[in-house]
């Protein structure tokens, strides 16, 4: 499905990320936004209100995260496609609520601008400390869906991604930006409308009595219908049959939970993505992503000025992980480099994903400034020297 | 924020209680050397969880005097602020209104801009036009405050009053102190300090209103005062009754004779 | 009222076509009034006229929670507390929809306060009705905000010592258009409220005192359900218009039932329909 | 049937005539409706349903008067009231 | 070891029941005794149950799969749980609220009308000791002295004296009857 | 130190796991508890409302989870021992408020009682979902104690441990309890108090002025000391320095990002090997290791003990202290056996930390159950039997098909209550 003509701002813009994020979900036809303000993702909501008049859109500032995320979840239900935006602190406040998107298999886009953390950390510092919390942080098992924009043009292209794959797959998904991404000003080109592909809604299309709100069809995905129109059905977050109603035992927990895991992990293929510079002769390869993957590719071109073949992989879905890819690098390459702004969270998937294949470097980004490419060609080039696999990942202290 | 802390400062002082027996868990920042100046414990906790965590302190050492400063208005915290009015816990709170919320019309940008460094707590807020406010005094009435007051910031005596007064009341006491935030009298022009001012001198003293009436509406004068002041058993007083009521002897009760 | 209904000589009973009774019986215990409450509310949605289709159930957790699992109408069962928040959601959503949150004073008064206030401050067009049975039963007899002082429960095994809720003054502080109070045995007047308040725009809320068999009364020694619906006849006075503020409930007091507040006020929807359009005028 | 004062229309108005359907076992044995049926037509019988409970039984059919308050105290819906002269008619 | 399951309604005692024996198995009889029960609404509204099990050493496993012995008090947990019992395994039931349906012939059976005892008794409430004191002198997995201060360590002392009672009313019926 | 005699109630008791760690937190000194009621935990929060004002500590019911949490670090911060207790989608309500008590360093224990997710669930059912997310829930780095106890014997001994943890180490920590364990009855044997060992809080005692409170000890941990000893405390869950200052600005974000959040990080990193607790059995020689915690442990052992019938040379590591992970154990172990064997009532959540620290050298084999149930020996036993045979090295996790998931997926099997 081509998008709706209506209020797309077609044309080149100078737009910082988290404006690129609203202008990308107005596109993706998210006309409903939730949200409690929040340091460094305000600048969503704003712009989303000041766009609002114009589309018709909805906006709601709730009285803290909890009730925005619920209320986008209710929203959704009706018909509409939603977005809500936060950071860490917010994150952590929706941890619930992600669970009963999860179950309730409701689609919806959740942007996390990500600052220093823990706890209040420091709101205008960029941070990556959320990103197992993305994938871990409600309790309970799921899946879930998250990419990592690098530049506000990929806030603007990820935001319509992140509403497609979460209509398609009918789950929360998660954009996991950093206040680096999200407030720098940068060149953001909005195509024509019928350049921009829209995954429409999954409806159901049987017979009114027969409607079960989660049975799956032939792709595994359930179609939904809105609240309104006589279906009279039921949904709980209880562990529940393809009815809706609650049933707890044992058989059904794995009925309806395990699909949930399945859902995605047969899709992987489709929904990972990421871009590969110059891994085909590398013999160390950068994994990063978010704002250290432009740090990366500098790095990447001084390393190979001093002689050194270096490559970069940079995961635009973090979530599910490219487990595959980074195996078979494994195999050809000495050694993984991953900058991180946070002490050490995806590289532990970097690590997992090796098998001792390859030594993993760490090069933690909490304390410096993210254009900092001193030391990631440090961390090249000692590990370039390194002789023998090394088991477990290791950290160069400079 | 500087002439509430000053006015605390006053306050402390009046009441004649040692400063080292308060503690302030607070959502909003104070500075470093306020506190030292201040000689109080000092916890600047997250987002509207401010009487909650002071609930554990007054709990956890029933000796202490905890003054929660909120400036989320009670939005992700209005729970917690009912709640604990309920159980009439011993705490009080001083609660920073800037006029987040506002009335329909007049501003062309329904939101201010977001231009300046600014942490959270420091309060944007994006409040839409649209909602009506709270009237804070009625519902801390509805939910059992013992002690409730209204000064705009300027009214710095007043206010160390009701301060150095409530410190020395037990019980949940709330005290509602209006400092200039986002425009809230849209026809009004005026910058931030000039709006003080404003507030200042639009507002009227009704000692004793009832809590239904003090509404704030763009169109009339600020009713500022004390509003109420009533005894009702604390909630560490109502612990130690019914807990010795039933227990007898095998009970100790908490914190001592004094509660 | 009631009309026989036969299909192949089985006994219908005339609120069938409302429950969903393929999930009947339902979990609730003996004595409970939560299923006289659904009776009332299934009768209310048949007197108040309204397009079955375009009104929507939200619960939250609790016992009465499930409620939204019995009622033929789209339900949604959420998590705890946030059913206002969720039904918030649905009816910006959607304007058309009348949305209607039943769940129970634990799940909205408690861990919901802030959505429940919030929600009235903004005049969220929505019904309300809060069952008040005194006590957390789902998770077997915990003291609720609204457990009367010295009144036991389990995680209060030596006698309440926090003052209750008194609801109706709580949602008349925040700005609710609508607050009525029965009991699950003053069934006909219930009717007419929430049928009353499924017709009316903005926030009411509707509080129902309902006995708690299993825990409350067990605990307290109050006997069975049959007992406190008898102390509720013996001890309910009606008092149509009574400041709100005189409604609070001790243990085992005289109970003020009523309407209280009937009101007009703009609610969210509308402001915001007005905002929108002053908004596009000005450009 | 008792009145607290004779009505004046007594003579006039024909009093319906109703029929109680139960389903006993739904009953929870709750004894709102025996109690609160205030023509006394209910009581509590002896035999156990298939939950264990004693569900209500008709004592006196007569006296019913359709007035549904059975129907609506009931938590179960498991007890209803119909107009019997329409099917006699 | 011994896997064995009370079933019944909401109400009823079963989940004591279970506590009950299995304190006094591993508490006065010093085996080990390992209780799991079903929570929530399902314990309340319809078939709840406990199950226990009992070894000569240290459990495992904590959960019933396949019980040894059944004691059951109501209709819907009679034909809910009735098709786990082992196929030589016990049958204890309470003779007015559970009527049989098909007879599997290595089961053996021991009806006692427990509620209709307690009714008499005074409260129908313990029908469940009742059940225990049958069920101790029909199992004799327990000591009958080992149950009964497992009995009277577990209700209000003021109680004490009419458990007993209840308790020895099911014992003797099954020296009486079976 | 040992525990005051106040607190233990010593004796013989037949109690459920809930209540074992109520008298647990007691014995171990725990002077306040904030909870709030939620299916399975509910009943160690009522032990301790019972019998905590005898002992003069305080329950108080809160009105939600957030509130709960903050309470606990506010009561924590007044120098008392503290403790909330909890389950699934409470523990999600907290996350936010356990960065900030990680921040904080406010020693403080949640008992978490697992059951089935996501989402509401299976209330009344059990499950070990949780368990990545007690380490990753909250935004931001820290690391955070869990322990996974396995009967309710240990979950009285390892509240009182969890509590000894917290204080030496200032940091939350977790019981990661499940529903089967939380609510199954047995033998608790409450000893005597000069028998339990209790952390007492690390109190600054030096000059008043001179008091900082995050300049950490040698062990990377500070000193506390109580609100209201007029030290004039600034305490802030923003990026501190060591005298509790916040950090604004990006110049001197460096310094304290490597003196506090890496310090958060290290603490518990660097300390792991005195922190670990692991019960091994029978790895010397082994062929497979089934690597488990809490109540699949405990059931593991019937399909072990089968396997071992069978000749099949299998060993078991069970994690006492799932977090801090065991790293170095598994490396080690990965060399020796051919496989890891990995019982979870999950998808897999810690069996990626095995594959990840066996470095491709042995494999890793998951058996995957949803939760409100456990697993059925047969199911670990084939595990073990296919992870003695498997001779290739296979990369990635093979995740075990189970009886259950066999019966539903494959043999039609129609959902019923």
């Amino acid at each position: 499905m081509k998008a709706s003509t209506k209020g797309i701002l077609t044309g080149t813009h100078n737009l910082s990320g988290n404006e690129a994020c609203v202008e990308g979900a107005i596109a993706a036809g998210c006309r409903f936004l939730s949200g409690y303000p929040i340091q460094p993702a305000i600048e969503i909501m704003q712009r989303f209100l000041e766009r609002a008049p114009e589309v018709e859109a909805t906006y709601v500032q709730m009285e803290d995260e909890i009730s925005a995320l619920a209320a986008l979840l209710g929203a959704v239900w009706t018909g509409k496609k939603g977005i809500t935006a936060t950071s860490g602190p917010g994150l952590s406040l929706m941890m619930e609520h992600i669970g009963l998107g999860v179950m309730l298999e409701t689609p919806c886009v959740i942007v996390d601008v990500q600052r220093v953390g823990p706890s209040i950390g420091i709101p205008n510092s960029p941070g990556q400390g959320d990103m197992m919390q993305a994938r871990w942080g409600s309790h309970g098992d799921y899946e879930i869906i998250a990419l990592s924009p690098s530049s506000p043009q990929e806030m603007f292209d990820f935001t319509i991604k992140a509403f497609n794959l979460s209509e398609r797959y009918r789950t929360p998904v998660a954009i996991m930006a950093d206040e680096y991404v999200a407030h720098i000003r940068e060149k953001v080109v909005i195509p024509p409308a019928k350049e921009i592909k829209i995954e429409p809604r999954n409806y159901y299309k049987g017979p009114k009595d027969k409607y079960l709100p989660f049975k799956r069809d032939k792709n595994f995905i359930p179609p939904m219908v809105d609240i309104g129109n006589g279906y009279k059905f039921h949904v709980t977050g209880l562990t529940h049959d393809d009815q809706g109603y609650p049933i707890m035992n044992e058989e059904c927990q794995e009925y309806n939970v395990h699909p949930l895991m399945w859902k995605i992990r047969r899709y992987v293929d489709d929904i990972i993505e990421f871009q590969e510079t110059k891994t085909e002769d590398a013999e160390v390869v950068i994994v990063s992503y978010g704002a250290p993957s432009r740090t990366a590719l500098k790095a990447i071109k001084q390393a190979r000025k001093s002689g050194i073949k270096v490559g970069s992989l940079k995961l635009d879905t973090v979530w599910p992980f490219p487990e595959k890819r980074i195996t078979e690098l494994a195999k050809k390459v000495k050694a993984f480099v991953v900058p991180e702004m946070n002490y050490g969270q995806i590289v532990l998937e970097v690590e997992r994903c090796s098998y001792g294949n390859a030594n993993v470097v760490f090069v933690s980004y909490a304390e410096k400034e993210v254009d900092n490419i001193d030391d990631l060609l440090s961390a090249i080039k000692q590990v370039i020297k390194e002789k023998e696999a090394r088991k477990g990942i290791i950290e160069y202290h400079t | 924020m500087n002439p509430i802390i000053t006015a605390f400062a006053k306050g402390i002082k009046k009441s004649g209680v040692k400063p080292s027996r308060i503690s302030v868990p607070s959502d909003i920042p104070f500075e470093p050397e306020v506190v030292k100046h201040l000689g109080v414990d000092f916890f600047h906790t997250i987002r509207g969880r401010a009487i909650a965590f002071g609930t554990g302190l007054k709990l956890g050492n029933p000796d202490l005097i905890v003054v929660p400063f909120i400036g989320d208005m009670m939005t992700i915290g209005g729970n917690h602020f009912v709640h604990g009015g309920r159980r009439n816990m011993d705490l009080l709170i001083i609660c920073v209104n800037n006029f987040v919320y506002r009335e329909i019309g007049g501003k062309s940008a329904p939101i201010q801009k977001c231009e300046k460094e600014q942490t959270t707590t420091q309060k944007f807020s994006p409040y839409s036009t649209f909602e009506k406010p709270f009237n804070a005094t009625h519902l801390a009435n509805s939910c059992g405050a013992v002690y409730t007051a209204r000064w705009t910031a300027l009214h710095t005596d007043e206010l160390a009053n009701s301060i150095a007064e409530a410190l020395n009341k037990r019980g949940f006491s709330v005290i509602e102190v209006l400092l200039p935030g986002p425009n809230y009298y849209t026809s009004i022009k005026e910058t931030d300090s000039n709006l003080l001012n404003f507030y200042y001198k639009n507002s009227v003293i009704k000692n004793g209103e009832a809590p239904r009436f003090v509404t704030i509406t763009p169109k009339e004068k600020i009713i500022v005062g004390k509003f109420i002041d009533k005894e009702r058993p604390t909630f560490i007083e109502q612990y130690n009754a019914q807990l010795s009521k039933t227990l007898g002897d095998k009970f100790t009760p908490h914190g001592g004779k004094n509660g | 009222m009631a009309t026989l209904k036969t299909k192949s000589n089985e006994l219908i009973h005339p609120m069938e076509h409302l429950l969903r009774m393929d999930r009947i019986p339902h979990i609730w215990c003996p004595g409970c009034g939560i299923g006289t409450a659904v009776t009332a509310f299934a009768s209310a949605l048949e007197k108040s006229k309204i397009d079955l289709d375009k009104v929507c159930i939200v619960s939250g957790i609790g016992c009465t929670g499930r409620v939204a699992g019995y009622v033929k109408l789209d339900s949604f069962h959420t998590t705890h507390g946030r059913a206002i928040a969720f039904a918030t959601g649905i009816t910006l959503g959607n304007p058309d929809l009348k949305v209607v949150v039943f769940s129970g004073d634990g799940d909205l008064i408690s861990i919901g306060g802030n959505h429940f206030i919030h929600a009235a401050r903004r005049n969220i067009n929505m019904l309300v009705i809060c069952v008040n049975n005194f006590i957390y039963a789902m998770t077997g007899g915990q003291v609720a905000p609204t457990t009367p002082l010295s009144a036991y429960a389990t995680t209060s095994p030596f006698g309440c010592v926090e003052p209750p809720f008194n609801i109706p003054y709580i949602a008349d502080s925040s700005g609710a258009v609508y607050v009525a109070r029965w009991t699950a045995l003053h069934i006909r007047r219930l009717t007419n409220s929430m049928a009353e308040a499924l017709n009316k725009p903005g926030f009411s809320v509707i509080e129902v005192i309902s006995p708690c068999a299993m825990y409350y009364s067990r605990i307290n020694k109050l006997g069975d359900g049959l007992d406190m619906m008898k102390f509720y006849h013996d001890n309910s006075e009606i008092k149509h218009g009574e400041d709100t503020k005189n409604l609070d409930i001790g243990f085992q007091t005289k109970i003020t039932v009523g309407k209280f507040v009937d009101r007009e006020r703009p609610t969210y929807t509308e402001s915001y329909k007005k905002w929108l359009s002053e908004i596009k005028r000005k450009k | 049937m008792k009145h607290w004062r004779t009505p004046f229309d007594i003579e006039e108005v024909k009093v319906p005539q109703g029929e109680i359907h139960i389903i006993k076992d739904r009953c929870k044995g709750c004894s709102f409706c025996v109690e609160y049926c205030p023509k006394d037509v209910l009581e509590m019988s002896e035999e156990y349903n298939a939950k264990g409970y004693h569900p209500p039984r008709v004592k006196n059919p007569e006296n019913c008067v359709n007035c549904g308050l059975c129907e609506m105290l009931c938590p179960e819906f498991a007890i209803w009231s119909t107009l019997k002269e329409e099917n006699e008619d | 070891m011994a896997e064995i399951r009370f079933a019944g309604y909401g109400g009823q005692g079963i989940i004591r029941s279970g506590i009950i024996v299995g304190k006094g198995a591993s508490i006065f009889d010093n085996k080990f005794a390992t209780m799991s029960q079903a929570f929530g609404p399902e314990a309340r509204g319809g078939a709840c149950s406990s199950q226990l099990v009992i070894s000569e050493n240290k459990i495992l496993y904590p959960y019933v799969t396949r019980p040894d012995i059944f004691v059951v008090m109501s209709q819907e947990a009679y034909e809910k749980f009735e098709p786990e019992l082992k196929e030589d395994g016990l049958l204890l039931y309470d003779s007015d609220l559970v009527k049989l349906k098909k007879k599997r012939e290595k089961i053996k059976l021991y009806p006692i009308p427990a509620t209709r005892f307690a009714e008499e008794l005074g409260n129908r409430i313990i029908a469940n000791v009742v059940m225990l004191g049958f069920f101790t002198a029909v199992t004799k997995l327990v000591s009958k002295e080992g149950m009964e201060k497992a009995v009277a360590d577990s209700v209000p002392p003021r109680f004490k004296e009419l458990n007993l009672k209840a308790f020895n009313k099911g014992f003797q019926h099954a020296q009486d009857g079976n | 130190m040992k525990a005051n005699p106040r607190n233990v109630n010593t004796g013989i008791y037949y109690i459920d796991g809930d209540v074992a760690s109520g008298q647990g937190a007691l014995a171990a000194g725990c002077r306040f508890i904030g909870g709030y009621p939620i299916t399975p935990s509910t009943e160690a929060a009522e032990a301790f409302a019972k019998i905590a004002p005898k002992a003069g500590a305080v329950f108080i019911q809160m009105e939600d989870e957030l509130a709960s949490i903050a309470s606990v670090i506010g009561a924590s911060c007044a120098g008392v021992k503290t403790m909330t207790i909890t389950s699934g989608p409470g523990y999600s309500l907290m996350m936010e408020t356990i960065g900030f008590g990680a921040m904080l360093e406010t020693p403080f224990v949640i008992l978490n009682i697992q059951r089935g997710g996501p989402s509401t669930g299976a209330p009344t059912k059990t499950g070990q979902a949780d368990m990545m997310q007690s380490r990753w829930g909250s935004h931001g780095d820290y690391e955070i104690i869990a322990i996974a106890p396995e009967s309710p014997q240990e979950l009285f001994d390892y509240t009182i441990k969890a509590f000894n943890l917290a204080e030496k180490y200032r940091c939350p920590v977790m019981i990661m309890a499940d529903e089967c364990v939380g609510h199954m009855t047995e033998k608790v044997v409450i000893p005597k108090a000069d028998e339990i060992e209790i952390e007492p809080r690390r109190f600054y005692n030096g000059p008043r002025d001179k008091y900082l409170p995050f300049k950490p000890d040698k062990d990377l941990v500070p000193k506390m000391v109580k609100a209201g000893d007029g030290y004039k405390l600034y305490i802030t869950g923003h990026t501190h320095d060591e005298k509790g200052y916040p950090i604004l600005t990006q110049n001197s974000k460096v310094k304290t990002q490597k003196s506090t959040t890496r310090r958060l990080v290290d603490k518990i990193k660097l300390n792991a090997d005195k922190i670990i607790e692991l019960k091994e059995e029978n790895t010397d020689d082994a062929d497979v290791v089934v690597v488990s915690y809490g109540i699949s442990s405990r059931v593991a052992v019937r399909g072990i003990e089968k396997a071992r019938e069978k000749g099949i040379k299998v060993g078991s590591l069970r994690l006492v202290t799932v977090w801090p992970f065991p790293d170095k154990k598994i490396t080690e172990l990965a060399k020796k056996v051919k496989a890891f064997v990995v019982p979870e009532i999950n998808y897999g959540q810690v069996v990626f930390d095995v594959e990840r620290c066996s470095h491709g050298e042995a494999n890793v084999i998951l058996i995957p159950h949803g939760g409100a149930g456990v697993h059925h020996p047969d199911d670990i036993l084939s595990a073990i039997e296919y992870a003695s045979k498997e001779n290739k090295k296979i990369e990635g996790i093979i995740e075990h098909k189970t009886k259950l998931e066999k019966l539903i997926f494959e043999e039609g099997y129609k959902l019923k209550e």
